[in-house]
């Protein structure tokens, strides 16, 4: 059983990412870096912000990573949140899987992106000129 | 009994910890909690969806509350 | 159109990568990293070389990542191919591409990735202990 | 005519270039330099497929050769 890298962070370095998944038995590593758009649904977004239950964030995060390491036999698994205030163009999460080959890396990385966003008790603010609003709280 | 606030649902009660009377209110499971969350703040009724933790991991509705429980909110999530 | 970032290196450095497909419009930035595993079919590799074809492997890399481009409305795009002698856990390649939302990014980088082996004149020569083996050469 | 060579296809021939006399094997097309070359080469009837780039780009079997033209035999690919 590999270990995951679980991290809540205040700053994201995703250049840091490809050497904490390089692995002798990986052929293949596949990152997603999700990052502050400047709209949303056409609308000029200021800033955002990023506020986590982060005991059980930490515990989800590690959940979704064993899942996917199991699942795929992956050789590293990275799930990096950040918190706090964000600017355009900041990173805000990076989760990354390192497999022998391609598919299983992909799978993986795409597992884990969407399966955080499902369940990890993170909460986005996005602030508009005239507003603000938590994302995905109203139907 | 208290209940940790994230979120929206914290400015919706307008404070990150909202402490219950166990002897007035007294809700015994994580459906009680709900309603009795949803009766005092209306605003959690209309929410996308409304969930509650007990020791940092989802609960369902039939899981009991026991003193000690660290209890909290959970609004629609939205990382990443 | 967007103009892709185009190179066949001596030396990759994956960790830059993320710079590059940073976009004030892209909500995702999806990469796969390419490396030299230790073994193929259960047989130790001892190192690996890559020969191009420098000015049409440009090329077929220009095209796929403008097909990507397109198809995909990729914010940003990197095709970039290491040549010659690879130890262990070098990177050989880095593809990415920067979108608006995830599903663009993860379809585009798979597209960029996948093509690339179907179509770019780059050739790979695996060295194990007691022989030399040009890979996908024979059926 | 010059045809240059690369991978498996350099080692089949034994250099990176290969050339051609223009009057006594004078194949026309790129068809007719696939079996010419493999004629002269049995080992290319070997591979698993075998292109020819004419100009850096890749050229099905009825495309003519003309005199200045840039040939290469792509072998195989395996970048990636």
């Amino acid at each position: 059983m590999i270990e995951p890298i679980i991290e809540i962070v205040d700053n994201l370095d995703p250049g840091k990412v490809y050497q904490e998944l390089s692995h002798p038995k990986s052929g293949g590593v596949c990152v997603f870096v999700g990052a502050v758009r400047d709209s949303t649904q056409g609308e000029e977004v200021v800033s955002l912000e990023f506020e986590s239950y982060q005991r059980m964030a930490l515990k989800e995060m590690r959940k979704i990573a064993l899942e996917a390491a199991e699942k795929w036999t992956l050789n590293a698994v990275v799930v990096r949140h950040a918190v706090g205030a964000k600017e355009i163009e900041e990173p805000v999460v990076v989760v990354g899987a390192s497999a022998a080959h391609r598919d299983a890396c992909f799978q993986a990385c795409r597992y884990l992106i969407d399966t955080l966003k499902e369940r990890v008790p993170i909460w986005k603010k996005e602030y508009f000129k005239n507003k603000t609003v938590w994302v995905s709280a109203h139907p | 009994m208290e209940v940790l606030l994230f979120g929206i649902a914290k400015d919706i009660v307008g404070k990150t910890l909202y402490e219950l009377d166990d002897v007035t209110d007294n809700p015994k499971s994580v459906l009680e909690l709900k309603q009795y969350m949803v009766a005092q703040f209306p605003e959690f009724g209309k929410l996308s969806s409304l969930a509650i933790a007990v020791n940092s991991e989802y609960a369902a509705d039939d899981v009991s509350l026991k003193q000690g429980d660290e209890i909290a909110i959970i609004p629609p999530v939205s990382g990443g």
